[in-house]
């Protein structure tokens, strides 16, 4: 049992979850990094390679085995993880607290599946137990929004189902491996990732459900779900061609839902769809360089993304509010906080010696040499688009801009700190000092990021975007953040669907209402007739004269010599 | 104890059970308590008959030349068989939480008639031809109707009548007909692995046979004819969690799966496309029931709903006719059964501890029943479909057979189930946990011991039965 | 004296009947009836018994002329199975009779009650043992004649009784008149009347127009004796209104003797290779047999009488028996008998537990029993158990008669006439249905007279309701000698049971 | 969007506008020295960054204003009685 527990990543967290939520508060933070400490120390111990099988229900399952993609993953999300412990040392709820780390052990343990059917053990536990994170919010929406996530999630999960079925049925058997996308297998299988990796058209559930997370639970929403979806995407379908468009579509349009949005974290929420965008351009485009991108943005933008939804956590802890409309001047009570924000913030427009700028580059030049140019002019675009809604709107303009009202703030608490201090060092790190993440790639291509040319190009571009920003503030049309509701793909299910639903379902039931009044009415027409057939003066009960009874016998007579003369 | 004995102790344990019901009548500990004691001796019993070997057989008597009472235990009936008396110690315990906990009146008739109902499900499970099924599925009617009427009121009488109706309408009128019929055509009743129909009957007439007992067995609750199992929940809920969650809907479905293996014949109804029609009232069975359930915001009244739409997966394990999908069926009524019951007490529990009935009043609920709402969360996942929970393999083995056949829709419908299962479940689990109470709830407040100890039990055994699945899986060959 | 029990069978009530007469004592006369069907019914057990270990006919020539000159009693499997039927019910039916004459009939008429109670059978019986297709008619109106009387002895509860009486006889002779023509072409034809010799004779003049009319004569005239819808009409009336012991005996045996006449005359004396005899008969009855299916049914769901439900449940039930003939087959003769013995147990357990209401209600129709299932249990669960028997629930009798009725018209490939016969007695259960919530599921009305029963008052109909059961649980002997009746008339196929 | 009377210079303090103009004009300049390795013919016109970047951020902020007249409904627009899913 124990060396069970042991051996499968992933399966100490979520089974020492279950001790969480009966330990006191101090020792329980200790209990949770230690477990997230011997977990990381075994899972980086795990060399490429099958190594734990199962039978069960007649099927033979794999329960570990490493890709060469999986190490990064791993220590990215055991980071994560630690990170989040340290960021939730203030908080002392219990549900949080073992939610996140079960979800945490089982986003590890997903990335060490063999097969599909283990994946969707955990592909659902990843579900069932973020869920919890989201239902920790406060706000009078949060309920139905978690729903909604959860609907999205378990529905990707049964696609992933189906998608095994279909590989099984197909005889391929059930082993992660690389799929044909274009089969009804890969389909269903790409939708299911397609849904956790937030894909166009299924993206509605990130925006909708992390900001209505309580502030812990979006810093844990960010890293996992999504990092796993993009780690499927990468072992099944890597080098498939339209990936890359559907990327390029998933990283440009936020930029446009991010600039109307005033709620940070939801700003946060279309940031974090762009970055996955752009690992997924670089599924798409599947060479070992982009691969490599993928891997590395993935790693990097796990702990930036997580470090700008912790710093706009602990504002909105401090203050009560995540609106940009209502923010402004933080910098002068929260200097720290400010600081690692905008460490986070250089990262994300990948300005040059920040993490950003070392991974998004291989992915960048992939592209580049491969020339998709459409692809590649749309990937900077987006870059711009974060200088805005990142660096200006979420970072900027609430840390440095004018203070709309007055607001007092303290500096964030200690384990906040300490957690944002730990994410932008690692941030800063990365960026300075990329060498140890470069090793850590499943390929040998390398990509050089340092040539003057291409961070003069780099730096144009982020200066001139800002020229930008100061230009239309000038101008005075530097639109002004409002509360509004933004449609998003969500609308799909909140509205449309159930629409459908009525439209067909209220026909089908008056037809079905409309043959049972009918069916009643026949019967109790019938009943009414052979109560009038059988009164004593009836057709066929009542006592028949004489007459009839002759006429009768006469009837029944002839028919007998008909029939004889007829068949 | 030979195969023989143990069929004799399984059918006699209930009777048993309910002659002592009555004997102790006014000593309630003495009356309650031999019930459970005796349930936990037939569970003993159930669980040693389903470990022997198959091919025992015991004839009561011969109606007529090739017409018998035969008790012939087969893998699916020891399973169950095994189903039932597990659960019977367990819903007896919890009824004597219930009853006493609600004060309800009329105890020792509730458990007479409830002792009496397990008989009939036990002679249900164990038959060993078509004629003994039906007169033992007679019986499960007869037996509880006083159950739904318990409470004796206006709405009960009501309910009752529309649960007797059905039930024995559409058995007089379409099953036994199809008994008949299958005799007529067979000359025997036997099941028989491979089913007895084959060279027999014309193909052109297998879809209409099929249909006389898809809709003849009306506990199977296929709409349209699902209407009774809603009514019967007026019944005090230890009578909704065991008889209409688990015995009663289990004994139709477990009906229509047997005749659809050994009757008919799996092959056979492949091959002839006899159940084509079926695998389609079946989808909508399952979908049509979950939306309804959506609608519903009495807990019992959504969860008969649920039971509807499960009820559908079991058919629709018949109707694909596969191996696979059969050995699936067969899983779903363990795997089922354990989830609903589940389900069912925690419903009773929350009843019993704060008279809630209504889903809209049970916000915040979670956090003062912890127990009991952490059961019924395990339970609706297994529900679901999720691992490691049993109603997963009972799922992956019903998707299997569908691709096996072809029938893509019917892995949409399984998946589009699964989700809407979530969404009228989960509501429930969320609404506990997370939603804020209209009025402020104090402390921990559970049902009583006596009803917490089994939904406990039960909940484990939905995780449990995950795995140990291949213990469970039923090969019918292929 | 074994070798005389045929005729005893049939002489013993019949020379009892003007000895009850002349008693004056209504307990006395009560005593002998008893004392005769009693005798009367362990003789035709001996019969039976006798006939099923010998497995060949038993000939008894009255004054040792042998036939065609002498007349004979014949038993054989059919007849053998018939007779038990009869006198059973005639004994079960004597033994409630105490009570319910009493309730019912004036004091100084019981001495003739009994007389034409008496006659009544062994009219019957003589039908079912002779031999000869004149002497048939001869014991055709004895017992026709006394059930007239016996009907109108309710006149003195009912006033309706006398023109349902008159009505009865008018028909029942029309019937007679019928027969006795078809009879009289058919002598004229062969020259004889004995019904083997008939059976002998008759292919030579098969294919003669004379021979076709004189069976559509026999045929119509029974049709009507046995309430063949749509000649069923007198039967409501007569049964609804006549004394409750007379609906008891009648219901249970009168028209199953009619249906036992009409399978010896067509099957045994014409046979079903006749020519026309399928198409004409066979088909009509068939038809006929289902129309009367479905009307009695429809009717029954719609009474509240309680008498006339069950009267009206009987043309169906007759429309069952009508089927296994139509269906012309072996099957189908036996499943015919199967049902013509079944039917006769649970509509006498029926009507001696209704009659028991009707002594002491004066009537007794759906608001009567109304609640009554508290107050008077044990009639009315024999009531539950013979209306499930009706519908054919298994572990009643009447499950083994639909299984059989079934299975031959599912031989011939029948599938939608099968699915109507069932169809139409499962309706069965929509008015068994209502007499259940009447009398269990409904409180009993304010004011409505107590019921009351006591162990004589529900023995009999419960003596019924047993053997509706036990013929139901186990019924394999029953099958056997069903089928061996029905392979008098048409010789069993290899493989058949 | 409406436009507030006197943001002007607000959003953005007169030293720092200096500061990044400076920088911006120091990169310009530094495009003579650097050579700009390019993969596609655009990338390798002069100024191409800086020109993208700065008419790329006001084509967000115009391509923007098209999304909040399209898609941006009322704060409690979920919330309305037709319900939620």
């Amino acid at each position: 049992m124990l060396e069970m527990l042991l051996s499968i990543p992933g399966l100490l967290l979520i089974v020492g979850a279950l001790l969480v939520p009966v330990l006191p508060h101090a020792p329980r933070q200790a209990y949770m990094l230690a477990l997230i400490g011997v977990s990381g120390y075994l899972t980086f111990g795990i060399e490429t390679g099958v190594h734990t099988t199962a039978s069960l229900g007649g099927l033979d399952l794999i329960l570990v085995r490493a890709e060469a993609m999986t190490k990064p993953f791993a220590l990215v999300f055991h980071i994560a993880a630690a990170l989040n412990v340290f960021y939730a040392l203030h908080d002392p709820n219990k549900t949080t607290s073992a939610a996140g780390l079960a979800y945490a052990g089982a986003a590890i343990a997903a990335l060490f599946a063999g097969d599909f059917l283990t994946l969707f053990l955990y592909w659902e536990l990843t579900a069932i137990t973020s869920v919890f994170l989201v239902l920790a919010g406060t706000s009078a929406r949060t309920m139905n929004a978690a729903m909604r996530y959860l609907l999205m999630q378990v529905g990707s999960g049964v696609v992933l189902l189906a998608g095994a079925g279909l590989l099984w049925r197909d005889g391929t058997g059930l082993t992660i491996q690389a799929v044909d996308a274009l089969t009804p297998a890969g389909l269903c299988l790409l939708l299911a990732f397609g849904i956790k990796a937030a894909f166009p058209l299924v993206n509605g559930w990130l925006q909708d459900a992390y900001p209505e997370a309580s502030v812990t639970g979006t810093v844990m929403l960010s890293a996992f779900t999504t990092k796993l979806a993009i780690y499927m995407l990468a072992l099944c379908f890597a080098g498939f061609t339209p990936l890359i468009y559907i990327g390029a579509v998933m990283a440009v349009l936020p930029v446009f839902f991010a600039a109307v949005e005033n709620d940070l974290r939801r700003v946060l929420a279309y940031s974090l769809n762009n970055q996955l965008g752009f690992m997924v351009i670089g599924i798409g485009v599947g060479t070992q360089l982009a691969l490599n991108g993928t891997v590395a943005h993935a790693f990097a933008s796990t702990i930036y993304q997580g470090l700008l939804f912790m710093a706009l956590g602990a504002v909105l802890h401090r203050t009560g509010t995540a609106k940009a409309s209502q923010l402004g001047a933080l910098a002068k009570s929260m200097p720290l906080t400010a600081i690692f924000c905008t460490v986070g913030a250089l990262s994300i427009i990948s300005f040059p010696l920040f993490s950003g700028f070392v991974t998004k580059s291989l992915t960048l030049g992939a592209v580049a040499k491969e020339g998709y140019f459409f692809v590649w002019l749309a990937m900077v675009f987006v870059t711009v688009g974060a200088v805005q809604h990142i660096f200006v709107k979420a970072v900027y303009l609430p840390f440095f801009g004018p203070a709309p009202k007055r607001v007092k703030a303290k500096e964030a608490p200690l384990g906040m700190l300490l957690a944002m201090g730990a994410a932008a060092a690692l941030c800063l790190g990365i960026g300075v000092y990329p060498e140890p993440l470069y090793a850590l790639l499943p390929y040998d291509a390398r990509y050089e990021v340092w040539k003057a040319g291409y961070v003069l190009g780099e730096l144009q571009l982020l200066f001139f975007a800002g020229l930008g920003f100061v230009f239309l503030s000038l101008r005075g049309v530097y639109p002004t953040a409002m509360d509004t509701t933004v449609l998003n793909t969500d609308y799909l299910f909140r509205r449309t669907l159930p629409r459908a639903t009525m439209a067909i379902a209220g026909p089908v039931l008056r037809v079905w209402f409309v043959v049972l009044a009918a069916l009643k009415r026949s019967v109790l027409q019938m009943l009414k007739i052979s109560e009038q057939a059988s009164r004593e003066s009836g057709l066929v009960s009542g006592i028949a004269s004489i007459g009839s009874a002759a006429g009768i016998f006469l009837a029944m007579f002839a028919l007998m010599l008909i029939l004889r003369q007829v068949m | 104890m030979s195969a023989e004995n143990l069929i004799y102790t399984l059918l006699g344990l209930p009777l048993l059970a309910s002659a002592l019901v009555l004997v102790f009548r006014n000593h309630p500990n003495l009356r309650d308590g031999q019930a459970v004691l005796l349930g936990i001796l037939s569970a003993g019993a159930a669980f040693q008959l389903y470990l022997l070997p198959t091919g025992a057989s015991l004839t009561l008597v011969e109606l007529a030349p090739g017409l018998t009472l035969t008790f012939t235990p087969e893998p699916l009936g020891k399973l169950f068989a095994l189903v039932a008396g597990t659960l019977w110690p367990l819903a007896t315990l919890y009824t004597i939480g219930y009853m006493r906990g609600a004060k309800e009146a009329n105890h020792t008739r509730f458990m007479f008639f409830y002792a009496v109902a397990i008989h009939a499900t036990m002679g249900i499970a164990l038959s060993g031809n078509l004629l003994t099924l039906f007169v033992f599925y007679e019986m499960l009617t007869f037996s509880t109707y006083p159950l739904v009427t318990h409470k004796g009121d206006e709405a009960a009488l009501k309910a009752g009548r529309v649960y007797l109706g059905i039930l024995v309408a559409s058995s007089i009128v379409f099953l036994l007909f199809g008994v008949i019929g299958v005799w007529a055509i067979a000359g025997t009743l036997d099941f028989t692995s491979g089913g007895i129909l084959v060279g027999k009957i014309d193909p052109f007439y297998v879809p209409a046979l099929l249909a006389l007992f898809a809709f003849g067995i009306g506990k199977a609750a296929l709409m349209p004819l699902h209407r009774w199992l809603p009514a019967a929940m007026v019944a005090p809920t230890p009578v909704s969690a065991l008889l209409h969650a688990v015995a009663v809907v289990k004994a139709g479905v477990f009906t229509v799966l047997k005749v659809g293996v050994y009757i008919f014949g799996i092959d056979f109804l492949k091959e002839t496309g006899g159940s084509e029609w079926l695998v389609w009232v079946a989808s909508f069975s399952i979908l049509a029931a979950s939306i309804v359930a959506m609608t519903k915001t009495n807990l019992k009244a959504r969860l008969a709903y649920s039971t509807v739409s499960q009820l559908g997966y079991i058919v629709m394990g018949t109707a694909l006719a596969t191996p696979l999908a059969a050995s699936g069926a067969a899983l779903h009524i363990a795997a089922h059964g354990a989830g609903k019951i589940t389900l069912f007490f925690c419903a009773g529990a929350i009843y019993v501890a704060h008279k809630r009935t209504d889903i809209r009043d049970m916000n915040g609920l979670g956090r003062t029943m912890p127990i009991t709402y952490t059961a019924f969360a395990l339970a609706a996942l297994s529900i679901m479909g999720v691992p490691p929970l049993a109603g997963a393999w009972s799922k992956f083995m019903l998707m299997g057979g569908a691709l096996d056949n072809g029938y893509l829709v019917v892995l949409g419908v399984l998946m589009v189930s699964s989700l809407l299962n979530l969404v009228y479940l989960g509501e429930i689990v969320v609404r506990g946990f997370f939603a804020t109470p209209k009025r402020k709830l104090k402390g921990v407040q559970e049902a009583p011991i006596a009803m917490l100890i089994p939904l406990s039990i039960t909940a484990f055994l939905s995780l449990a039965l995950f795995f140990a699945v291949d213990l469970f899986i039923i090969d019918f060959g292929g | 004296m074994m070798q005389h029990l045929p005729v005893l069978q049939v002489l013993l009530p019949l020379l009892a009947a003007p000895f009850a007469a002349l008693l004056r004592g209504r307990d006395l006369a009560w005593g002998v009836a008893f004392i005769t069907t009693g005798a009367a019914f362990l003789i035709s057990i001996a019969l039976f018994l006798e006939q099923r270990a010998l497995g060949t006919t038993l000939v008894y020539e009255m004054g040792n002329w042998a036939a065609p000159i002498g007349i004979v009693y014949v038993i054989d499997a059919a007849s053998a199975l018939v007779l038990p039927v009869i006198s059973g019910i005639g004994f079960v039916a004597t033994l409630a009779a105490r009570q319910l004459v009493a309730a019912e009939i004036d004091a100084r008429d019981h001495a003739l009650f009994y007389a034409a109670w008496l006659l009544t059978i062994a009219g019957m019986l003589g039908q079912v043992t002779t031999g000869d297709a004149f002497n048939i008619f001869v014991f055709l109106e004895i017992s026709s004649l006394s059930a007239y009387a016996l009907v109108a002895m309710g006149s003195g509860r009912d006033r309706r009784a006398l023109p349902a009486a008159f009505n009865y006889l008018i028909l029942g002779t029309v019937g007679a008149t019928f027969y006795v023509i078809g009879l009289g072409l058919l002598y004229m034809l062969t020259g004889t009347l004995n019904l083997v010799d008939l059976a002998e004779r008759l292919p030579q003049v098969e294919e003669t127009r004379a021979a076709f009319t004189a069976m559509a004569f026999i045929a119509l005239g029974l049709f009507l004796k046995m309430a063949l819808f749509p000649l069923h009409f007198w039967l409501v009336p007569a049964y609804a209104h006549a004394p409750s012991a007379v609906t008891a005996l009648m219901a249970s045996t009168a028209t199953k003797v009619s249906v036992y006449v009409l399978i010896r005359l067509i099957f045994g004396v014409f046979g079903v290779e006749f020519p026309g005899l399928a198409d004409a008969v066979g088909l009509l009855v068939l038809t006929l047999g289902i129309a009367g299916a479905f009307v009695g049914t429809l009717a029954a769901i719609v009474e509240t009488d309680l008498k006339k439900l069950f009267a009206q449940s009987s043309i169906a039930q007759l429309g069952y028996m009508a089927i296994g003939i139509g269906a012309m087959s072996a099957t189908g003769l036996a499943a015919a008998f199967l049902h013509l013995f079944n039917h006769a147990l649970m509509k006498g357990a029926l009507f001696l537990a209704i009659g028991m209401i009707a002594a002491q209600a004066g009537r007794a129709t759906m608001g009567t029993i109304q609640g009554a299932g508290k107050q008077i249990p044990i009639t009315m669960t024999a009531i539950l158990f013979g209306g499930l028997a009706l519908i054919g629930v298994p572990l009643t009798a009447g499950f083994i008669s639909k299984l059989y009725l079934i299975r031959a018209l599912l031989e011939q490939d029948f599938w939608l006439l099968a699915g109507l016969t069932f169809l139409s007695s499962a309706l069965a259960l929509a008015y068994v249905w209502k007499i259940i919530e009447a009398a269990w599921l409904q409180p009993r009305p304010k004011g409505a007279p107590k019921l009351h029963e006591t162990a004589s008052q529900y023995i009999p109909a419960w003596i019924m309701v047993i053997a509706t059961l036990g013929f139901g649980i186990y019924a394999t002997p029953l099958v056997q000698a069903a089928f061996a009746a029905a392979h008098v008339f048409i010789p069993s196929v290899a493989g058949a049971n | 969007m409406a436009k507030s009377k006197n943001p002007k210079s607000k959003l953005t303090p007169a030293l720092g506008l200096r500061l990044l103009a400076a920088v911006a004009g120091l990169l310009v300049l530094a495009e003579i020295l650097v050579h700009r390795h390019a993969y596609f013919a655009l990338e390798a016109m002069p100024l191409f960054f800086a020109g993208f970047g700065f008419l790329a951020f006001l084509a967000i902020i115009l391509g923007s204003r098209l999304v909040a007249k399209l898609a941006t409904r009322p704060v409690d627009y979920y919330d309305t009685p037709e319900g939620d899913a």
